[in-house]
């Protein structure tokens, strides 16, 4: 059985000192403010772009909480109908990222997701959905900074679009 | 009755400092069939594991979720900590609140919001998660080695000393590939048959090694540890159980003057011949296209009549040998390229315009001139050489973008070759940029420039014509900025090391995938490059990509052990989420098998109901010995009869309709 | 009952103060297609086109309908009913359109449950017929005994007279209530129709009655029922169903189909049940838990749709469920047409007829 | 009928994916339409296939009393060929009906036009039907003719045939009168921006290659919608789909959707849900459009029978139009052997990433 006291206490001897300071004051959606937060939905690749993320939070980097991460194991994996779904059940943006051409895990995986959103892309321009609520990213597995700086750049496009309500199916 | 139980982690402070832990677990026990949720100091410790069990067995769990560090840390622990526990290890889903929430939001009412968001996420997700079971694939442990170069040599030699059998399967007379036509190596100027034949006498006397030369590869069937592969043994017309090599047949064959491929061409053979005096085998083929008996209807026989132990056997036919083998290590090689899209450089024109290749025969003492160096038209020792660098290689234009990599040291050897054997000669080389990589290298370049005198000329050779009994180098020195003009003797492409002309046709044979050069594609560039996409096909050598005599090695002995490592294992574990084919909802269109990276779908008939009548269609299948699960077929499938287990069209939207809320 | 004159500019204005109190449904184009649907200004109705593709069903049966919230976050479970809400008034309907009401009225509203939703807003709806201007090929009305002048089921009915004004008449108390509330109004080219409107009027139902009297000759309902008695293992259908490709077009377009689903949505603990249209021709229809349907094929499911209209409605309620409208005749993209069954029946009526005698 | 028209042995060949047939067979010519010979032509074409037991059911259209709206058939035998007919009505798309023979034993002939040959190339190439089991007996087609808009011109008086000319077609109604009128008047939308009438695979073809119609209308309409701001064409389509009955007929025709079970008539995942709002319309629409990209052929049945006429075309093409621009592939159906490009990729592919 693996012993991994020594790892948590290695983990929790990093205090709250080390966390650096920069970064954008995540608040939440609806975080007992009641001002409108964006919901924004980010489909990342186990390998790379999940793995950024990770480094970000490794690195105690601090961008908004507005984005929520669905991992999936490949960006090939990404269906657009999950796109779809996302806007219809209440995000106002959609992220999709995995690694970068030629450094798919799988291979070439990203090379069919690079096509398809393409072409998905700009379709849901053209049905009228705003440019600026969607967004496809290559985050590797060392670019915590760049999801960071991802983040807050397409959290602070969504928010200023204002709530979305194209194809917005909620109660 | 699905029976969810939450736990969420502290991390010490880690978590619990910027995420409210008890609000998370508060709100998750108000989630959709959660019916246990808690908090601990550190989930991954010993008494944290012991706490999800002791959970598991009293609140009679079905289903977990621990809310902690990112799955890359501990998904693999809180798997094994439930399955001990009696759940299926896949239905224990990972909340990243750590990595995720509590170390990137400082606000912590935000943040325990978000944890609690990302706990009803998995929680959502798991709900629809199945029990997966590992495959297990047995392993046929003997292993096939694709060419009998230096590459082939040493994966065949530490895979048979691990105590493993494995067949080389060698295209040529005999094993020993390029280096065996190689006279010198840098930058140690090592004799290269010297250091080869006994690694080649090696794999000859090597109980756990066949090989099967004057062979290819007619096909390969199955997969990871059950390779079904045909070999094609051409016919050799010579009884290799008899035959003792004594030579008196090739020396007697009355047709002598057939081109010598091992020599480049520069020097003959008879029709009944080894590659070489050292060949492994030593055992002789007869060139049919050549031979008189198969020219003329029977006659000749000599080689028959001299052979002492009736050896020859003029009515032995190819043979189809099926095989069964655990892993393949291709290491198939390289050619040099024919530069016929350079046709300004004369090669193939002039016949004193040779490639490195035919240099190093010619300077080689086992080679046409027994190591004199004379130019191929005359015979006349040369006085002046000029090497000419990137032949072929780093030129786009022309369709070969690569760096051929050896081509540089080789160049600069055989310059200190030339003035070793023809003090008075002058060696010019052309180059782009000189590339020394490797240890000694820097410094056996600076000996060729400096103790041997080789004069480097930066730039491009625009043309080669004749003059008078030499030929004409012209070319611009891009460091003076003036066109220049050498006269010489010979001039020695350093031509572009391509694979093999057939690489391509044989790797789609293997199944596995090859860049636009034809070079075979390694799984991961950085991080797996001798495995290719293909499980239990590795890579060794120029077949992968260009690369000098001591990486080849480094490369075959890191693909043996791979191949090791494989057999070491009683039984392969295929991962669990995987693919799978709803059949009753798949048409049939294959648009999932082009995006498969590992060829794993094929198709497979099926019987099915269709009113009263059975009805047989064909639909896709997935070979679980291949899949790695990536995901891309069950995107491409437009009716999503293709599943990829784990991360279902069911679980990923509950996860998305979780996160929205 | 009274007979009213309205020019155009007095039905627009009309129109516009409706659109204030009430949801306008009317017939609108939409690219360059006639549909009935909810109007949001009195220009966008058009009451010269041809039949309305969408039928005005939904009016009084949505295509989809909310019918219950929930609310499951609580200790206990929250669930109230929604009803429809406001008054409607529909525009233009054509004679069919009225026939379909009433078919509808017999299933939602007769017998022990009497549908909520439905009773609900047909309570709230007044109907403005409008007789028909002209008489396409494919409009069969004759055959079920009515014609594209007949305004029975409308509390008004609009026709169209040469000169481009209307002749209001109002026929039922509801409708004259409608007409005195407008007059108070002081609609500008609201006035009593004279004997000349009376009469232009009547010339005007004649002619389109006229035009109508063409297709009785080929389509009757004559033996129609009795043929499909003793006609339902026959191969026909089987033929028939090879070339339907099992769309949704006939029954949704038809103005009698109402065959629904109904449906949940949640949002986490929050939820609504409502209905939506459903048809018989979709695989899904009559699909139950564990994949068994006993309409497995297009010849079960189109057949199941043709007895509908021709045959199973009658045996309950005496009447056919089909008014003879044309949508299905128009739009099916296969050229599957209702009245060659007709006919296809009631010659299998006639055959035995002849064998019984005989 | 002339031995110049008599049918090609079957091409041997195994309908699995790497050995995609790509090599055609020579094609022989019959008759145009218009030609008085050719209807005579067609039927004997037909007749002795059948006859000769080179097919063993031939999909076309039969003659119905409603001139102006001909039907689907199905001829199983050389005598039933009687009333079969190619005439300037038959819109209807029948390449899909070769899925209802997936698992029949027999070859099946198909009487194509242009549109519809690329949507049995279509089937071919995504694996639904071997091309050896499909004689495609093509017509160079001069373009179709909308009843609706035929209905229209003779206004209230019933149409009772129609006699097309080159340029020109003549209605006469039951009451005898006569009426012409320009022949562009009264074709299909389709027609008048179709750019490929003719069959590009075909084992017998009738009619000479026409040139087709060269309009610009819809790539121009698209192109006018891409100008317009983001909101403009939320309006746009709003309009359109909420008039979305989801009667599912584009999906039905469509030679690019083969699927048994859809993702619309999935419950689980519940993709669709059947309440009818701009949300659910967005879904159907957007999706389905996705779906086949790439694989859509441009026939445009999907907007010929949409009954509410949404514009389906619009979105199609403009997908067509993109990936045309950005993979530089084929018009779908056009050539056999041709897998979508969505399931391919470049290196050097356009990177809308950031």
């Amino acid at each position: 059985m693996p012993v991994n006291e020594s790892a948590a206490a290695e983990a929790e001897m990093m205090t709250e000192a080390e966390m650096t300071t920069d970064g954008a004051s995540g608040a939440g959606a609806d975080a007992g403010t009641g001002t409108w937060e964006p919901r924004i939905v980010a489909f990342c690749c186990n390998w790379c772009s999940y793995a950024g993320a990770d480094l970000a939070g490794t690195s105690r980097k601090q961008y908004p909480a507005n984005i929520r991460i669905v991992r999936v194991p490949c960006s090939g994996r990404i269906n657009p109908q999950y796109i779809l779904r996302a806007f219809q059940r209440g995000a106002d943006g959609v992220m999709v990222a995995g690694c970068h051409p030629g450094d798919c895990h799988y291979t070439t995986g990203n090379y069919y997701t690079r096509r398809r959103f393409s072409v998905v892309q700009r379709f849901l321009e053209y049905v009228g959905l705003h440019p600026d609520r969607f967004s496809g990213h290559w985050i590797s597995g060392s670019e915590g900074e760049k999801f960071v700086q991802t983040a807050r750049e397409f959290t602070e496009k969504v928010r200023s679009l204002g709530p979305n309500e194209k194809m917005r199916d909620v109660l | 009755m699905k029976r969810i139980g939450v736990f969420v982690c502290h991390c010490g402070t880690n978590i619990a400092a910027t995420v409210d832990v008890e609000k998370v677990a508060e709100s998750a026990r108000h989630l959709p069939h959660v019916v246990f949720a808690t908090t601990y100091k550190f989930m991954c410790a010993d008494p944290g594991q012991k706490l999800i069990a002791d959970a598991i067995r009293e609140h009679a769990l079905n289903r977990v979720v621990v809310a902690a560090c990112s799955p890359h840390m501990h998904e693999r622990t809180f798997r094994k900590a439930v399955e001990r526990a009696g759940v299926n290890p896949y239905l224990m889903e990972v909340a990243n609140v750590r990595e995720q929430c509590s170390w990137v939001h400082r606000d912590k009412p935000v943040g325990t919001e978000k944890a609690a968001a990302l706990v009803a996420a998995a929680v959502a997700k798991v709900a629809r998660n199945v029990p997966l079971e590992s495959g297990k694939l047995p392993v046929e442990r003997r292993a096939l080695v694709v060419g009998g170069g230096i590459a082939g040599i040493q994966a065949a030699l530490d895979i048979a000393e691990s105590g493993y059998h494995v067949t080389i399967v060698e295209r040529e007379q005999s094993v020993g590939g390029r280096m065996a036509q190689l006279d010198k190596t840098f930058p140690t100027l090592d004799c290269s048959s010297c250091i080869l034949t006994p690694k080649m006498v090696d794999v000859g006397h090597h109980p756990m090694i066949e090989i099967c030369s004057y062979s290819e590869i007619e096909s390969v069937e199955g997969y990871v540890g059950n390779f079904e592969v045909t070999i094609r043994r051409k016919a050799t017309s010579v009884d290799p159980d008899v035959c003792t090599g004594c030579g008196e047949c090739w020396n007697r064959c009355p047709v002598k003057k057939l081109p010598s491929s091992f020599n480049m061409d520069l020097g003959h053979r008879p029709a009944i011949y080894v590659d070489f005096p050292q060949a492994i085998p030593n055992v002789p083929v007869i060139d049919r296209a050549n031979c008189t008996y198969y020219l003329r209807d029977g006659k000749c026989r000599v080689c028959e009549k001299v052979c002492p132990t009736k050896a020859i056997d003029f009515t032995l036919e190819d043979r189809l040998v099926k095989e069964r083998f655990g892993a393949i290590v291709m290491a198939t090689g390289f050619q040099t390229a024919s530069l016929q899209q350079y046709p300004e450089w004369g090669l193939g024109t002039y016949p004193d315009v040779v490639t490195g290749l035919h240099f190093e025969r010619l300077v080689s003492s086992t080679g046409p001139t027994e190591g004199k160096i004379k130019r191929p038209s005359d015979g006349k020792e040369p006085k002046s050489v000029v090497f000419v660098l990137c032949a072929g290689s780093r030129d786009e234009a022309r369709g070969r973008s690569y760096c051929s990599k050896a081509c540089c040291m080789y160049s600069a050897k055989q310059a200190i070759l030339l003035r070793e054997k023809i003090p008075q000669a002058q060696a010019h080389v052309f180059y782009m940029d000189i590339r020394t990589a490797g240890k000694d290298y820097e410094e056996f370049y600076m000996r060729a420039k400096e103790e041997y005198g080789v004069n480097y000329i930066r730039g491009r050779v625009a043309k080669v014509y004749p003059e008078k009994d030499h030929l004409v180098v012209r070319g611009e020195d891009t460091l003076l900025g003036r066109p220049v003009a050498v006269e010489a003797d010979m001039v020695v492409l350093a031509a572009a090391i391509e694979p093999r002309a057939d690489a391509a046709a044989l790797a789609q044979k293997v199944g596995i995938s090859y860049n636009r050069d034809h070079f075979f594609s390694e799984a991961h560039p950085k991080l797996r490059p001798v495995e290719s996409n293909t499980g239990g096909v590795f890579l060794a050598g120029c077949c992968q990509g260009p690369k000098d005599i001591p990486e080849t090695v480094a490369q075959a002995s890191a693909a043996a052990a791979k191949v090791v490592q494989m057999f070491s294992k009683d039984a392969l574990v295929s991962e669990a989420q995987l693919a799978s084919v709803n059949e009753a909802w798949c048409i049939g269109c294959f648009l999932c098998q082009p995006v498969c990276p590992y060829k794993a779908i094929q198709p497979k008939e099926i019987e099915e109901r269709r009113g009263r009548d059975k009805i047989k269609r064909t639909v896709s299948s997935v070979n679980t010995g291949l899949c790695q699960g990536c995901g891309a077929c069950a995107v491409a499938c437009p009716s999503g009869a293709m599943r990829l287990n784990g991360f279902t069209d069911e679980q990923i939207l509950a996860e998305v309709d979780a996160v929205c809320l | 009952m009274a007979e009213k004159l309205v020019t155009s500019e007095g039905l627009f204005t009309m129109v516009e103060k409706l659109l204030g109190r009430a949801q306008v449904t009317a017939p609108r184009e939409e690219n360059g297609i006639a549909v009935f649907g909810p109007v949001n200004s009195a220009g966008q109705v058009e009451l010269d086109g041809p039949l309305p593709v969408i039928p005005e069903k939904s009016v009084v049966f949505p295509q989809s309908e909310t019918l219950l919230r929930m609310d499951l976050g609580g200790e206990v479970p929250k669930v109230e009913a929604v009803e429809p809400e406001g008054e409607q008034v529909i525009l233009g309907v054509r004679p069919c359109g009225l026939q379909a009401f009433a078919r509808l009225d017999r299933v939602f509203l007769e017998g022990a449950f009497v549908d909520p939703q439905y009773r609900r807003r047909r309570d709230h709806t007044l109907i403005i017929a409008l007789t028909c201007p002209t008489v396409k090929r494919s409009c069969f009305c004759r055959a079920f005994g009515y014609g594209p002048s007949d305004g029975s089921g409308a509390d008004l009915q609009l026709t169209r007279l040469p000169g481009g004004s209307f002749h209001l008449e109002t026929l039922t108390e509801r409708g004259g209530e409608f007409v005195a509330e407008m007059e108070k109004e002081g609609i500008a080219g609201l006035t009593d129709a004279g004997a000349e409107a009376g009469s232009a009027a009547r010339a005007e139902k004649a002619r389109v009655e006229r035009l109508a009297e063409r297709s009785a000759a080929a389509v009757s309902t004559e033996g129609v029922v009795e043929g499909l008695d003793g006609m339902y293992d026959d191969p026909y259908w089987a033929q028939l169903a090879e070339r339907c490709i099992s769309c949704g077009i006939c029954t949704y377009l038809c103005p009698t189909c109402h065959c629904f689903d109904i449906c949940e949505k949640a949002r986490g603990p929050e939820a609504e049940r409502y209905r939506c249209w459903d048809t018989c021709l979709f695989s899904n229809y009559t699909l139950m838990a564990g994949g068994a349907n006993p309409r497995p094929t297009v010849r079960e499911r189109l057949r199941n749709r043709l007895y509908h209209k021709l045959n199973f409605f009658n045996h309950r309620y005496g009447e056919f469920l089909c008014v003879g409208c044309g949508r299905c005749v128009e739009h099916c993209p296969t050229n599957i047409d209702i009245r060659k069954v007709m006919a296809k029946a009631a010659a299998r009526s006639r055959a035995q007829g002849v064998s019984v005698n005989g | 009928m002339s031995e110049a028209i008599k049918t090609a042995a079957p091409v041997e060949g195994e309908p699995m994916p790497a050995e995609l047939k790509t090599a055609e067979i020579p094609t022989r010519r019959g008759p145009a339409p218009g030609d008085p010979e050719f209807l005579g032509a067609l039927r004997d074409c037909c007749r002795s296939l059948l006859a000769e037991g080179h097919v063993q059911r031939i999909i076309a259209y039969r003659e119905t009393p409603d001139s102006l709206r001909p039907e689907v058939a199905f001829f199983a035998s050389p005598e039933e060929t009687g009333d079969l007919v190619w005439d300037l009505f038959c819109n209807t798309n029948i390449c899909k009906y070769l899925l209802d023979y997936r698992t029949f034993e027999g070859r099946i002939g198909v009487v194509v036009k242009g549109c519809d040959a690329r949507g049995v190339v279509q089937l071919i190439n995504d694996m639904q039907i071997p091309r050896d089991k499909v004689e495609i007996i093509g017509i160079c087609c001069p373009g179709q003719i909308d009843p609706a808009k035929v209905e229209s011109a003779a206004g209230e008086a019933w149409v009772s045939r129609v006699v097309a000319g080159p340029d020109s077609v003549e209605i006469v109604t039951e009451e005898g009168t006569e009426m012409r009128v320009p022949l562009e008047s009264v074709l299909t939308d389709r027609c008048l921006s179709c750019r490929k009438p003719n069959p590009p695979v075909a084992d017998v073809v009738f009619g000479e290659d026409q040139k087709g119609r060269i309009s610009d209308e819809v790539f121009e309409q698209i192109a006018e919608l891409e100008r317009m701001s983001s909101a403009e064409r939320d309006a746009f389509w709003n309009r359109h789909f909420e008039r979305c009955i989801r009667c599912f007929a584009c999906r039905n025709v469509c030679p690019a959707c083969s699927c048994t079970k859809c993702v619309f008539d999935q419950q689980e995942p519940d993709w669709l849900a059947g309440e009818r709002n701009q949300a659910n319309q967005h879904f159907f629409q957007i999706t389905r459009a996705v779906h086949v990209s790439g694989r859509c052929t441009g026939c445009e049945e999907c907007d010929r029978v949409c009954p509410v006429g949404i514009p389906l075309r619009l979105m199609n093409k403009k997908l067509w139009k993109d990936v045309k621009d950005l993979f530089d592939s084929p018009l779908p159906g056009t050539k056999l052997g041709v897998r979508s490009p969505l399931v391919m990729w470049d290196p050097k592919d356009a990177d809308s990433f950031e």
